[in-house]
């Protein structure tokens, strides 16, 4: 009882709750024929908006306003830059990962330089330099598709002891972020200045260098999560982030992330995640038209707040 | 009842409240009468801010009744308190920063409304102000958040006693006065007695002791939640009032022997406008002067031009301990342990991972030594009273190791015994070589100082050393300027 | 004589291989036409965001720009009826071609986007002449194009009703989407014997047929280099066939001509038809060859090529 | 009295100045704009802009983000396209009912203390999905009297500046002037002295939205006047721009510090800073692009013009 009690104190435990009423009802349709495929694919594609929402929920931590809009950009330049360095070749594989890692960094910087240089809001700074970075996606290739090397292909779409490989390195990933939330002075910093961005400058934290790596961080993220998606997706088109810009902002808040900034957590993001996917599988699954659709999915994360919400969050 | 005749204007019998474990109020009966100024006084978590909350309506306590002018009120609120004539100003500023003095005055006076509000907010608000601060020098359609926290108190002050229909009939004032110096305080305390003169009340808070028996009728002493003393002011002293609030006396707080520190090596320095400043190692430098005139701008200049914004430094050259803790100091959904350790982290990991057997260790250390009140140092920084939280300010800033501290007024709202507490850590520290740079809005903190510059207008005007720092000579300085 | 005549394009997104590939084609033909004296100037506009407000602005400019043709490839095909009408009233000829508008004073090239949805139903009723289930690859909901080809398929499901349309997902047009929302019904549904697609979504959907390890269907292609090549690839293993259709990107570059020939003072109809591009099983590795890596099939048209279809729809 | 004016003036002057040298360049890029009818062209999309950054700005007002805003201006488009048209009861009760669902949001998000964005969030999905079973495919027809308001030819200014100015106005006196505006800034800048003040932030919070809301169905119907029909996405980008305007014209994320005349400003500029680059002639791979470095340079404009006003003032 205690521990029920306390699980329900924790704001990630909705969102996996709802992963399982969701899979559940999905699979009941064809009497648990489904379960392996269908959770296979919900880790397959789970595993990207982890990468991109871990990124976007360390900006979200930074405090109110501060959310990064160029992932979806970033996304498809790291992934049509690399691709079409790589060319479908199995050597070049490195330095194509190099490249994207690279232009992650590249455009963090120059997210976080907008922001404090001329101290506009995050939003809007991430939004036109999103247009920006859009831009030199188009003009790099023009939106050619480029097929991936073979052996990422491959890595890519297949699993290692029936989980897919990319949902393994969503779980590297997020275990190196716990790890950097809970344990390191790191996290302590993100969370101090998301609480407060005055009595974080005041208690001696490195204010805008925290800042400057949390924004370089996520760039980082989200091109790595672009460079792994366009081999995926067997080549990097022009639109390929565009869901990932409300995804990776939902499954952080639905995951339980304070969007008022300060405190984050890991678990939700991937509770939300596959919830997510879930969804539009169970809508799709029982055939419900687009406009239908829409409308439960918007219902369904009202819901999963309303329950996680109200609470006192708990001391920590 | 209380037997006099008269009845209460508002009487709170037997009221219990208690925020989870914690009894904040114990059983506490409690009337105002008209006419009357009534002192409260009590350490850090006594009560009095909750007691304050119920009677104004913002809280209802678990047990207990409240009656007013002699018949009991069954549901009593917010709206209501109001009606009946009760105002409040808070000990944290509760104005809001965005809007000018006449729209929060219209905030405050629901019945304001109707066209052409603003004429007659404006002329509220002024007519408040100028009877209670007479020479504020505060255009009412100044924005909040443009003031000082001198402007902003004083403003929220006179809105308390400013009438817009209800004559306000019980006045709460919580620590009023922390934010004003001496001559703002003076203004305060006159309008105080010259409204309970013309019939009106006043619940009065205050950690200055000297300000409570100097204003009111009678005072009240609580203690844990419960009150342990009541007496006419006039039976008072300084002495017998901090033996009540069960402080030990430490007598007055005695000046350190003055040191020679000329030869010590000056470890922070800054000109600008006036005098230069200047701090020698293990010194301890007071910030004096009227309130807002500059003090804390020069600690926040001192402390930007010390601290990295971009990388973290090795050895902290710099500690900060914040007066307004709301918007500078505590983060709000963190323990009291993180709170705490923030700061000292560096010390605290191996590689960047914080060592957690460290942390608690060291949180535990402070809690002893500056003993603050709390079951469990794991709880939300928000449950501990105004004081507490600032203690836990303290021991974040002297648990780093930086050689140099600036203290912007650290003292609002801690109690007696504490100060005495914290003036001893801050000797001892400071004869182990840390230099200390203290702005107070209290005479008697500044006194306590090797050296004081004194402030005006933005500048320092004055320099005062060793026997010369004495409350005469701040003051004249303080006001030469004035005169000139 | 059109030597002095400005034309400009009016395109509300960028962000596809299609568009990029009207896009190159336009600046092909145009420049060409240009240097040639044919008129005076061709100049592209691509709208930051895909939405109907931001074109209506686009063209408003245009207007103001001094235009004296627009060639239009719609957000909506109704949605600018409004900004379409001040340009009509300004003098302007306005051209509106894959994505249209309805409105009276403009001029339509239009795709039979209905017809190429039935007739993916159709190819597949002489494939798999004893029927079977379907899943429906839908674009972006809320799109003309969409709901047209959506239209058609289902038309033909009724036309030939041994087929059956099990199941419907929306691929937006892009073959991460699709290959995502596939992999996420591909569990809960029977045998599929068929895919019907709206193009760009082939691919996605073959591999997460694949990955789900199911006997691949007849999946109906969309020109896309990769669908061509992944069809390539199948065929030549074992023997795979299927078709593939679209409407070709060189459509901006007729309409081109055709804004060309209605300012030169020709009597052109304001309702135009141009035909699909289609693939088959024998043209493929002719279409393949002549397919940009990484692009669509395309075809550019010249000012012949545009009064023939004139002349055509008189 | 007349300084409060000029405070407000003087907060206003960054945005003006910038919108006043953005229509500079127009005019000498594009001589031809500097008419009646250009002024129009150049303006007219700009009204439903500026009511969503309204909309956008009371709720703003509030320490809240909606981020259903783009869905419901397309929502409400499509409602005023069928059914305000066909069956105008219908079509008024529905556009009420919408508007007292944003109130119910208000309510909700109040009592449970949630997260704004999750829930506006959530309801953008919403009003999509009702937006397209409305309209499966773009259609419907503007009400004729929409259409005749929108296409109106006053005198002297044109409608577009003539409506712009009459928006700034009446949201001027509603959210600076009026005892609620001053209420929900309020709350804005410090909720708990509001409640304190014995006002209920619940009821305030549900008049914040719900005028909002208002605001929104407004854009909306402007919208259909001037595109004729409408269709499921209509103004998805509305979510995006009317935070931008609102940020532009001087307000902030949090501390219910805003300025609806700013507002109504920064929605101009916006609008015409598209205009800006399409005079420009920029080639088709970078005029995506070009669009952010507009965006970032009227807010470097805003910096550089803050800094000049703070060295003026001394503050
Ligand atoms: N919201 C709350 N939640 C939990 N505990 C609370 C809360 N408010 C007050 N307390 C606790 O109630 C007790 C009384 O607090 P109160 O603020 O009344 O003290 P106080 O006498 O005003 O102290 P100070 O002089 O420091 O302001 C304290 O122990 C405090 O920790
Ligand atoms: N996101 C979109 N919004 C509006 N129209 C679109 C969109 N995507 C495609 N279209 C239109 O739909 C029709 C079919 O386009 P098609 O799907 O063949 O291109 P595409 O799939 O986007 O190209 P790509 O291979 O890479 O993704 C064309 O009229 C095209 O302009
Ligand atoms: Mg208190
Ligand atoms: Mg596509």
């Amino acid at each position: 009882m205690k521990t029920l009690e306390r699980l329900s104190r924790r704001p990630w435990i909705w969102s996996w709750v709802a992963v399982f009423l969701v899979w559940f009802a999905t699979i009941i349709v064809t009497g648990g024929a489904s379960t392996l495929g269908l959770t296979q694919a919900a880790l397959t594609f789970a595993a990207f908006s982890i990468i991109v929402g871990i990124g976007q929920m360390f900006v979200i931590t930074l405090g109110p306003g501060n959310v990064d809009l160029s992932v979806p950009s970033t996304m498809t330049l790291a992934g049509t830059v690399s691709l079409k360095l790589m060319d479908v070749d199995n050597g070049m594989i490195l330095p194509g990962l190099v490249v994207a890692v690279l232009i992650g960094v590249a455009v963090g910087l120059l997210n976080y330089g907008l922001i404090k240089a001329l101290r506009i809001p995050p939003i809007i700074a991430t939004l036109s330099m999103s247009f920006i970075v859009q831009s030199a996606a188009i003009w790099t290739n023009r939106g050619l598709r480029i097929k991936p090397p073979g052996f990422l292909a491959e890595f890519t779409t297949s699993g290692t002891l029936g989980v897919p490989n990319v949902a393994i390195i969503a779980l590297l990933i997020s275990l190196g972020a716990w790890f950097l939330l809970e344990r390191t002075i790191y996290g302590r910093w993100i969370s101090a200045i998301g609480q407060s961005m005055p009595a974080a400058r005041m208690a001696g934290i490195p204010v805008d260098g925290t800042r400057f790596v949390t924004y370089v961080f996520c760039a980082v993220l989200a091109a790595l999560a672009g460079y792994l998606l366009a081999c995926f997706s067997g080549g990097a088109a022009l639109n390929m982030g565009s869901e990932y810009l409300l995804m990776s902002i939902a499954v952080v808040v639905l995951g339980g992330t304070a969007v008022a900034g300060g405190d984050s957590n890991v678990p939700g993001i991937w509770g939300a995640s596959l919830f997510m996917y879930l969804v539009v599988s169970m809508l799709n699954t029982y055939g419900l038209g687009a406009g239908i659709r829409l409308i439960m999915t918007g219902l369904i994360i009202i819901s999963v707040i309303m329950l996680a919400g109200g609470r006192q969050p708990g001391a920590r | 009842m209380t037997g006099n005749g008269s009845k209460a204007v508002i009487e709170v019998a037997d009221a219990k409240v208690s925020f989870g474990a914690v009894k904040a109020l114990d059983g506490v009966t409690l009337a105002i009468m008209p006419g009357e100024c009534l002192g409260l006084v009590g350490h850090n978590g006594a009560g009095k801010s909750t007691i304050v909350s119920v009677i104004n309506g913002g809280l209802t306590p678990h047990q207990g009744s409240i009656c007013g002018d002699g018949e009991i009120l069954a549901r009593y609120g917010i709206n209501a308190a109001r009606a009946r004539g009760v105002r409040c100003v808070f000990q944290e500023l509760s104005l809001c920063p965005n809007l000018t003095v006449i729209e929060n005055a219209r905030v405050l006076h629901r019945h304001l409304g109707g066209f052409g509000w603003r004429t007659r907010a404006k002329e509220v608000v002024e007519r408040s102000l100028d009877a209670v601060f007479p020479g504020h020098g505060i255009a009412s359609d100044r924005t909040v958040g443009d003031l000082s926290i001198a402007e902003r108190q004083m403003v929220e002050i006179a809105m308390a006693f400013s009438d817009a229909g209800t004559t306000p009939r019980l006045i709460i004032l919580d620590e009023p006065t922390s934010s004003l110096d001496a001559s703002l305080a003076d203004r305060l305390l006159a309008h105080i007695r010259r409204f309970v003169a013309a019939g009106g009340s006043v619940i009065f808070i205050s950690h200055i002791l000297h300000e409570i028996l100097t204003t009111a009728n009678r005072i009240v002493v609580m203690k844990d939640g419960r009150i342990v003393a009541e007496r006419p002011a006039a039976v008072w002293t300084e002495q017998s009032l901090v033996e009540a609030m069960g402080s030990v006396v430490k007598g007055e707080a005695h000046r350190r022997k003055a040191r020679d520190l000329a030869d010590a090596p000056v470890v922070v320095e800054q000109t600008g406008r006036g005098m230069p400043f200047r701090a020698r190692r293990g010194e301890i430098v007071g910030l004096a002067g009227l309130a807002g005139h500059g003090q804390t701008r020069m600690l926040m200049k001192l402390h930007a031009t010390a601290s990295a914004d971009w990388l973290p430094r090795r050895d902290p050259a710099i500690a900060f301990v914040a007066g307004d803790r709301r918007l500078n100091g505590i983060f709000e959904l963190w323990s009291i342990l993180k709170n705490l350790s923030i700061a000292s982290l560096g010390d605290l990991a191996v590689r960047g991972v914080v060592n957690s057997g460290a942390e608690t260790e060291r949180a535990g250390e402070w809690k002893r030594r500056i003993e603050i009140r709390t079951p469990d140092m794991a709880n939300r920084i928000l449950s501990l009273s105004g004081g507490n939280q600032q203690k836990v300010l303290f021991a974040r800033a002297l648990s780093t190791r930086a050689p140099v501290v600036l203290m912007d007024d650290p003292m609002r709202g801690v109690d007696v015994g504490t100060k005495q507490e914290v003036y001893e850590i801050v000797r001892q520290e400071a004869a182990q070589g840390r230099t200390f740079v203290w702005y107070s809005t209290e005479m008697e903190e500044v006194c306590l100082c090797d050296r004081v510059y004194v402030f005006r207008e933005g500048a320092i005007v004055a320099e005062l050393a060793g026997d010369a720092v004495t409350e005469e000579n701040i003051l004249a300085a303080s006001f030469r300027a004035e005169a000139a | 004589d059109t030597s002095g005549k400005k034309i400009a394009l009016s395109n509300n997104y960028a962000g596809n291989s299609w568009r990029q590939a009207m896009l190159t084609s336009w600046d092909k033909v145009t420049s060409e036409a240009v240097k040639a004296g044919v008129v005076a100037a061709a100049d592209p506009f691509t709208t930051a965001e895909n939405q109907a407000t931001e074109q209506a602005a686009q063209i408003q400019n245009m207007i103001l720009q001094g235009y004296d043709a627009i060639v239009l490839n719609a957000a909506s095909p109704t949605a600018l009826n409004g900004a379409v009408k001040e340009a009509c009233d300004a003098g302007i000829t306005v051209v509106s071609v894959d994505g249209i508008v309805t409105e009276p004073c403009a001029w339509r090239i239009a795709v039979n986007f209905k017809e190429m949805g039935r007739s993916q139903v159709e190819y597949l009723s002489k494939k798999l002449p004893q029927g079977g289930n379907l899943l429906e690859i839908r674009g972006l909901a809320g799109v003309f194009v969409d709901d047209e080809i959506s239209a058609g398929i289902h038309e033909g499901v009724k036309q030939f009703p041994q087929f059956k349309v099990v199941g419907s997902v929306h691929g937006d047009w892009a073959q991460d989407v699709a290959q995502k929302a596939v992999a996420g019904i591909l569990p809960s549904l029977p045998e599929v014997v068929g895919v019907v697609t709206q193009g760009g979504d082939g691919y996605g959907a073959a591999q997460a047929i694949a990955a789900a390890k199911r006997p691949m269907p007849v999946i109906v292609m969309g020109n896309r280099e990769d669908e061509l090549k992944w069809w390539k690839e199948q065929k030549d293993a074992n023997g795979y066939e299927t078709m593939s259709v679209s409407i070709a990107p060189g459509v901006s570059t007729l309409a081109f001509w055709v804004a060309q020939q209605i300012l030169d003072g020709k009597e052109v109809k304001k309702d135009l038809v141009v035909p699909f591009l289609r693939i088959d099983q024998d043209n493929l590795e002719q279409n393949l060859a002549n397919t940009q890596a990484g692009g669509v099939a395309n075809v550019e048209y010249s000012q012949a090529d545009a009064i023939k279809v004139i002349e055509a729809a008189k | 009295m007349r300084l409060t004016v000029s405070a407000d003036a003087v907060r206003l002057t960054i945005p003006a100045l910038a919108l006043t040298l953005l229509l500079a360049a127009v005019f000498w890029l594009q001589p031809r704009a500097m008419s009646y009818i250009g002024l129009n062209l150049l303006f007219n999309l700009a009204v439903p802009i500026a009511l969503a950054t309204i909309a956008q700005m009371l709720i703003m007002a509030v320490n809240d983000l909606d981020l259903s805003m783009g869905s419901f201006v397309s929502f409400v488009a499509c409602v005023a396209a069928t059914f305000l048209r066909d069956a105008p009861l219908v079509g008024t009760l529905i556009l009420a009912g919408v508007v007292i669902v944003y109130s119910v949001l208000g309510i909700v998000i109040h009592l449970r203390n949630l997260p704004s964005i999750v829930v506006s969030l959530g309801m953008s999905f919403v009003w999509a999905g009702l937006a397209v079973l409305l309209l499966p495919a773009p259609g419907g027809q503007a009400p004729d009297w929409v259409r005749a308001l929108m296409t109106m030819k006053p005198p002297i200014a044109p409608m577009a500046i003539v409506a712009s100015i009459a928006i700034a106005i009446l949201a001027h006196l509603i959210v600076m002037r009026s005892s609620l505006g001053v209420v929900i800034r309020g709350v804005g800048g410090n909720e708990r002295s509001v409640e304190r003040a014995g006002w209920s932030v619940l009821a305030t919070r549900a008049g914040a939205y719900g005028l909002a809301g208002i605001f929104a169905v407004l854009a909306g119907i402007a919208l259909v006047g001037l595109t004729t029909s409408a269709d499921a996405n209509i103004a998805l980008r509305y979510t995006l721009l009317s935070i931008a305007g609102v940020i532009l014209g001087g307000g902030e994320f949090i501390g219910g510090r805003v300025s609806p005349v700013g507002a109504v400003i920064g929605a101009l500029t916006l609008t015409l800073a598209g205009s800006f680059l399409s005079f420009l002639r920029i080639s088709p791979d970078w005029q995506i692009g070009a669009q952010g470095a507009i965006l970032i340079v009227v807010l470097a404009l805003r910096l550089l013009l803050n800094r000049i006003e703070s060295g003026e003032t001394g503050r």
